[in-house]
């Protein structure tokens, strides 16, 4: 079971849960039992945010694998200047 | 994946591929390319920074002889798309397409509002100065006090707010976002500190500051393709956003980048090529515009100012506790402000038990800001690391004594979330105590500060293809502009890999229809995952010739391995020798046809980069005046693949940090209009400003790329403000949270502010 | 857009003569202030008259009589004559701080004055050494002292078909000096946000006999401080002297607030910066550099 | 819009060519060397004297070819980046600047190069403040500078070795 760390924007829909475990194989597949259990998120916000999978950060994470024991950091996508 | 420790090429300094076309003046930049039969642009610009558009009469400039074209916000429907190239909504092409021409308000001084096309630049300014424009003048928002005022005159009317919601907001903001992060109990970690320091900071606009003006020549040909030659940072992006702003097919828009005279995130938006496109459209003839320099002021993206209210806690000991802060960036005139980075990046260097941090973007009449270098994070640094300063000087701590007690290391949780990997903040901070600038003496009126700095550097998409000739000579063709010696860089990638000499590599920034897609050159990533795409690109051309050795010899591909930059055979007894790469390319032909490697990928996002700088200030006490006398940054790049390169980020980030402490600020006047469009009053560091700038590189492999390198562009701006502002304090007495600590204001402030409760440096 | 014509004429009176012809023309030397202008559409002149191209006002000359500065003469050329650095350091400091390098190739001290800025280096240190501007016209020359010939911002007494030809700097008496320094956020390529000339003599015991001052960036036109002047004569330059002059030198400075200072910061300066031109005049006075 | 009847006919010298080219009486020497002659390796950062990037030399004396009337190039000696490298071989401040990695985006490269070789013409051996003052006139953004004052100086010492 993968230990998801939900952002800050992302609580207001889950009632102020910030940690949830969640069996996926993959961040897809997380992210629709997410939205599945909590209907008050929504895909299109998971557009505007990266996934750190144990420390590194995805801006496309959608297919990667995750392990069972992962731990899954939903933050804000970062863009930079140079 | 394992991180190679012996390099031949990598960590060398070769001269760069594109070097000897600089030094001679051959290297074509954005206002150097010229079409035959090409027209000249001129845009009109509003002289108000909040105002309505009531009627635009273009007959008086269409009568101009030689005018060809004109083009206003009514020919380009505003669009809804959106791309989420750089997250942070920052990429709304409805936005950055009102941006670049102006549909129902303009809402800054230099507003883009209409774009006219002439036989020669003359009759098109003529022209440009004759378009009539009635406004219906409104009160700007000039100040973030007065746009978040209750009465406050409001931008976009249909604007709401975003991300995590206002408790008890109603009505219409000028708040576009808001964001918090936080950790463990505020309140509760406050009680446990012994010690508390709590100040406000302010900084102003400020602009990238490259010295090429933005320039573009647009050509649409009879079949409706389009090519666009122009000076940016992302090629793909040019393409993909004028095709989104002007509902065209991307798949007709070639985008060519020129060689790029500086960008530091400044060129990454569109600006001119939506209107040198449509101009092309409607004349059927090339079409080129270049920005003047105050349009670049008045009118490209320069990066937020902002207002910062911050308070620290620490034990006696030094260890910090609690951490609370607010800050509100202004995003200039559409949503958008790195507020988000901003609240991110504030702690990242620490390990706080319990904070609380909040972020608002809040538009004002003022330029949309864009990206410049490490965007955001400079300016909560100020606050952190002069708050950090204070705290040692409480405490009777040395400074980095106190850092170190707090530094992040490998494992430890990132404010934002995620564990760090291995990070280099600590060996940073051991190498500023090491150094003999540390404990070097002062001379009078001088002081000494000292900050760190964190940047995240970016990842994302990138592709490369190695050709290889059969002469043994490899060409590398990316699509990422190269910005600041990445070519030389991706040349130096192949050689490792294929064991060929780095002049016998062919570095080429590809266009968008010769490249494989590839995201912009920012973010500190074109050395790290277009480097990570060329290494493996070059990997492929190894594999492929490691099969045609086993051609030639007629044996199993699992009888060659590939060693020493040669093929050798595995075959017991076998005394075939070594083929080298121009043996095996000399046979090209023979053995299958040529031979092309290609890679790309999606990188995440690469380790973060940590810094720390060092600087001497002496002041003249009687004119406020302040000279930097010594400055050292030091720095984790991973692996330094072009050592002078990276050295050379360091410098010109720490450079861009003085200017930005000291004199660089926009200057608006109560109608809004800003009064410094020029380098004369925009003031940068001239080389009589500087000392030599010292570096220690600190190499703690990025465990995500194979030769370990991390971004190194931006983190050299974080740590300036903080450690000028420090080196002030150390000399003055006086804590600046204004920025910059101009002449004037410093005298101001130690004529009639009391000194602080100083407690002298330990160092 | 008519285009600007271009004359090149070779001599005063054709100058003249294409000034009488077209009032809309305008003179040009170095052209770093009339360019720029023209760019920014502050100005669109009919012509430039490029007087570069006549002998007179291209050339320097030290005499007995003094100084003969041609107005189109670059400031480079000013910091680097030796006789003049010796003679006038503060007028050589002055064209040595205008701008950068390349403006110094360009730019000239009678274009400095004619621009009439507030802020320009060299009018303060000509002032300071009773140097006077020789203006050439229809109705044939004129002599003005330097402090009279700028009126306004932007404004000479120049009439119509006049041009500034020359400056002429009367030779300094024995035990004169002179310094001019400025304030500038940058260490170069900046503009004044406040200056100071000061020029000294001193008797055979040491005593100032004689003194000048003069404040750029404080009013609307470089000023004139008698007040300051006298703080420093009949003193030996002594500390306290020199206070009163800088307070003198704060008090006469009547500066606006605007982007490159505000009002106090430039009053306390004027009297910082007076003091320390004096300080280094003396020291030229007394044999120092 | 032909106006070429009214246009200037401009003979100079560039680089130690003959060269003529025709003008407007208010282009600058900058418009006319990139695009009447074809020289673009003079560059535009500011059009107001503040950058230093179109520093060319007009009869040895280093000037911002943006505030030079084209007109007056007639019969004057310019030298742009262009003529800096002679017969092929590079100038040792142009191979300096390369061993030191003194540019990045290169944009002011030129402009630092024409305005350093002036330098050295009239002190062959500066010192590093003498150099920073010199060249207060040439912005440059990407490197802090650092880099560039010691390619110029060590492109003094290598010059006073040959000289020598």
């Amino acid at each position: 079971m993968a230990r998801v760390f939900l952002s800050n924007d992302m609580m207001s829909g889950t009632g102020g849960l910030d940690v949830v475990t969640i069996d996926a194989p993959r961040v897809h597949e997380l992210v629709r039992e997410l939205v599945a259990r909590y209907p008050r998120l929504n895909l299109e916000m998971f557009d505007r945010l990266a996934v750190a999978i144990d420390g590194e950060i995805h801006n496309d994470p959608d297919y990667l694998p995750l392990k069972s024991d992962s731990e899954v950091h939903f933050v804000p996508r970062i863009a930079g200047g140079r | 994946m394992s991180t190679r420790h012996h390099f031949e090429y990598v960590g060398t300094r070769p001269i760069r591929h594109d070097g000897v076309d600089k030094v001679t003046g051959r290297a074509a930049f954005g206002a150097d390319f010229s079409l035959p039969g090409m027209l000249y642009g001129a845009v009109v610009r509003s002289p108000h920074a909040h105002a309505r558009i009531v009627s635009i009469d273009t007959s008086a400039a269409e009568a101009v002889p030689g005018v060809k074209a004109i083009v206003t916000g009514r020919d380009i429907p505003k669009t809804n798309k959106k791309v989420w190239l750089g997250g942070e909504g920052a990429l709304d092409l409805g936005d950055m397409g009102d941006n670049a021409l102006a549909h129902e308000k303009v809402l800054y001084d230099g507003h883009a509002i209409a774009a006219v096309a002439a036989s020669t630049l003359e009759a098109a300014r003529e022209a440009a100065r004759l378009v009539r424009i009635e406004y219906d003048v409104l009160e700007p928002a000039m100040t973030l006090e007065r746009a978040l005022a209750a009465d406050a005159p409001i931008l976009h009317p249909e604007m709401t707010t975003g991300g995590k919601p206002i408790p008890g907001a109603t009505g219409p903001t000028n708040i576009a976002a808001r964001m918090e992060i936080k950790r463990g109990d505020v309140d509760a970690g406050f009680a446990e500190a012994d010690v508390i320091v709590e100040h406000e900071f302010r900084t102003p606009m400020v602009h990238q500051g490259y010295i090429e003006p933005h320039a573009t020549v647009a050509r649409v040909g009879a079949d409706g393709r389009i090519i666009v030659w122009t000076t940016t940072q992302g090629p793909f992006l040019v393409r993909d956003a004028c095709a989104g702003i002007l509902h065209l097919d991307a798949a007709n828009v070639r985008v060519v980048p020129s060689e790029i005279g500086g960008g530091f995130g400044g060129k990454i938006p569109v600006y001119l090529e939506p209107l040198a496109i449509v101009l092309s459209q409607k004349s059927g003839r090339p079409v080129k515009m270049v920005m003047d320099r105050s349009d670049v002021f008045r009118a490209t993206g320069p990066t937020s100012g902002c207002h910062i209210v911050m308070k620290m806690g620490a034990k006696r000991d030094g260890t910090l506790v609690a951490a609370s802060a607010s800050m509100w960036y202004e995003a200039g005139a559409y949503k958008g402000s790195p507020y988000g980075a901003a609240a991110m990046c504030a702690l990242a260097c620490y390990n706080v038990p319990n904070f609380f941090v909040e972020a608002y973007d809040v538009v004002v009449n003022k330029p949309k800001v864009a990206a410049y270098r490490a965007p955001g994070s400079p300016m909560s640094t100020l606050a952190t690391e002069s708050l950090m300063d204070e705290l040692a000087r409480r405490l009777e701590m040395d400074p980095i004594e106190l850092r170190l007690k707090n530094a992040v290391a490998t494992g430890d949780h990132a404010p934002y979330g995620p564990k760090y990997g291995p990070i280099g903040l600590r060996q940073v901070l051991e190498a500023v105590r090491e150094h003999p600038h540390w404990s070097a003496p002062l001379g009078p009126n001088q002081g000494r500060g000292v900050a760190c700095g964190f940047w995240f550097n970016g990842g994302m998409n990138s592709s490369a293809t190695v050709s290889l000739d059969s002469d043994g000579s490899a060409t590398v063709v990316t699509g990422n502009p190269d910005i600041g010696g990445t070519r030389a860089a991706q040349a130096m990638m192949v050689s490792e890999e294929l064991g060929i000499p780095v002049e016998r590599v062919r570095p080429v920034v590809g266009d968008t229809d010769t490249a494989g897609y590839t995201d912009l050159s920012a973010g500190s990533r074109v050395c790290y995952a277009t480097g990570m795409a060329v290494i493996r690109a070059a990997e492929d051309v190894r594999e492929q010739l490691r099969l045609r050795a086993a051609k030639i010899w007629k044996i199993e591909p699992d009888q060659v391995v590939w060693e020493g930059g040669q093929a050798r055979s595995l075959v017991a007894g076998d005394d075939k020798q070594p083929l080298s790469v121009s043996a095996i390319a000399a046979t090209l032909a023979k053995t299958g046809g040529p031979i092309v490697g290609r890679a790309s990928l999606n990188a995440p996002m690469a380790g973060p980069a940590f810094a720390a700088h060092i600087c001497d200030l002496e002041l003249d006490r009687e004119t406020g005046c302040s000279k930097i006398v010594r400055y050292t940054a030091i720095q984790d790049a991973g692996k330094a693949v072009h050592p002078s390169y990276v050295e050379g980020q360091m410098q010109g980030g720490a450079a861009q940090g003085i200017g930005w402490a000291l004199n660089e600020e926009y200057i608006f006047n109560a109608k809004g209009t800003m009064e410094n469009p020029g380098f004369l009053d925009y003031r940068m560091p001239v080389a009589s400003d500087l000392p030599m700038i010292d570096t220690v590189i600190v190499e703690v492999a990025n465990p995500s790329h194979p030769y370990g390198v991390r971004g190194v562009g931006e983190v050299p701006i974080v740590p300036p403000l903080a450690a000028v502002a420090n080196a002030m304090r150390s000399v003055t007495g006086i804590r600046f949270g204004q920025m910059p600590m101009s002449p004037p204001r410093v005298l101001a402030e130690t004529t009639t502010r009391r000194e602080e409760p100083a407690v002298a440096m330990s160092s | 857009m008519s285009a600007i014509r271009y004359e090149a004429p070779t001599s005063i009176s054709e100058a003249i003569r294409l000034m009488q012809a077209d009032p809309a023309a305008t003179v040009m030397a170095g052209g770093t202030d009339l360019l720029v202008q023209c760019r920014a559409g502050v100005k669109r002149p009919s012509a430039f008259i490029d007087i570069k191209r006549i002998a007179d006002v291209m050339s320097v000359a030290i005499g007995p009589d003094g100084l003969r500065l041609g107005a189109a003469v670059c400031a480079a050329e000013l910091s680097e004559n030796r006789e003049l650095r010796q003679l006038w350091p503060g007028i050589a400091d002055a064209a040595s701080l205008i701008g950068s390098t390349q403006i110094q190739g360009r730019g000239s001290i009678g274009g400095n004055l004619c621009n009439a800025s507030p802020a320009a280096d060299t009018p303060c240190s000509l002032i300071v050494n009773r140097a006077e501007c020789l203006i050439a016209g229809p109705a044939g020359e004129r002599r003005v002292p330097v402090e009279q010939f700028i009126v306004s911002p932007g404004k000479t007494v120049l009439g119509p078909g006049e041009f500034l030809v020359a400056v002429h700097v009367p030779l300094p008496r024995a035990s004169t000096s002179d310094a001019y320094l400025r304030l500038t956020p940058r260490s170069e390529m900046d503009i004044a946000v406040v200056g100071s000339a000061v020029s000294l003599t001193l008797d055979a015991h040491g005593v100032c006999s004689d003194a000048r001052v003069a404040l750029a960036a404080v009013a609307p036109t470089p000023l004139l401080v008698p007040d300051a002047a006298n703080a420093l004569i009949g003193s030996r330059l002594d500390d306290a002297a020199m206070t009163r002059a800088a307070d003198a030198a704060s008090a006469a400075a009547h500066p606006i607030d605007d982007k490159r200072g505000t009002i106090a910061y430039r009053r306390q300066i004027a009297g910082v910066l007076t003091r320390r031109a004096a300080a280094i005049a003396c020291r030229r006075v007394k044999g120092g550099y | 819009m032909a106006t070429d009847v009214s246009r200037i006919h401009v003979e100079t010298t560039i680089n130690g060519e003959p060269v003529e080219f025709l003008c407007e009486g208010h282009d600058t020497l900058l418009m006319a060397l990139r695009d009447a002659v074809g020289l673009t390796g003079t560059k535009e950062g500011c059009s107001t004297g503040d950058c230093g990037a179109c520093s060319v030399m007009l009869d040895g004396r280093l000037v911002p070819s943006c505030l030079v009337l084209a007109p007056e190039a007639q019969g004057r000696a310019v030298t742009t980046i262009e003529g800096i490298a002679k017969d092929g071989k590079l100038h040792p401040l142009q191979q300096q600047f390369l061993q030191h990695a003194a540019l990045q985006c290169g944009i002011c490269t030129p402009g630092f190069i024409v305005a350093a070789k002036a330098l050295l013409d009239v002190n062959s051996n500066p010192t590093e403040s003498e150099a920073r003052y010199w060249l207060a006139g040439n912005l440059c953004r990407c490197t802090g500078y650092d880099k560039i004052i010691r390619a110029v100086l060590d492109a003094a010492a290598e010059t006073q070795k040959v000289t020598v």
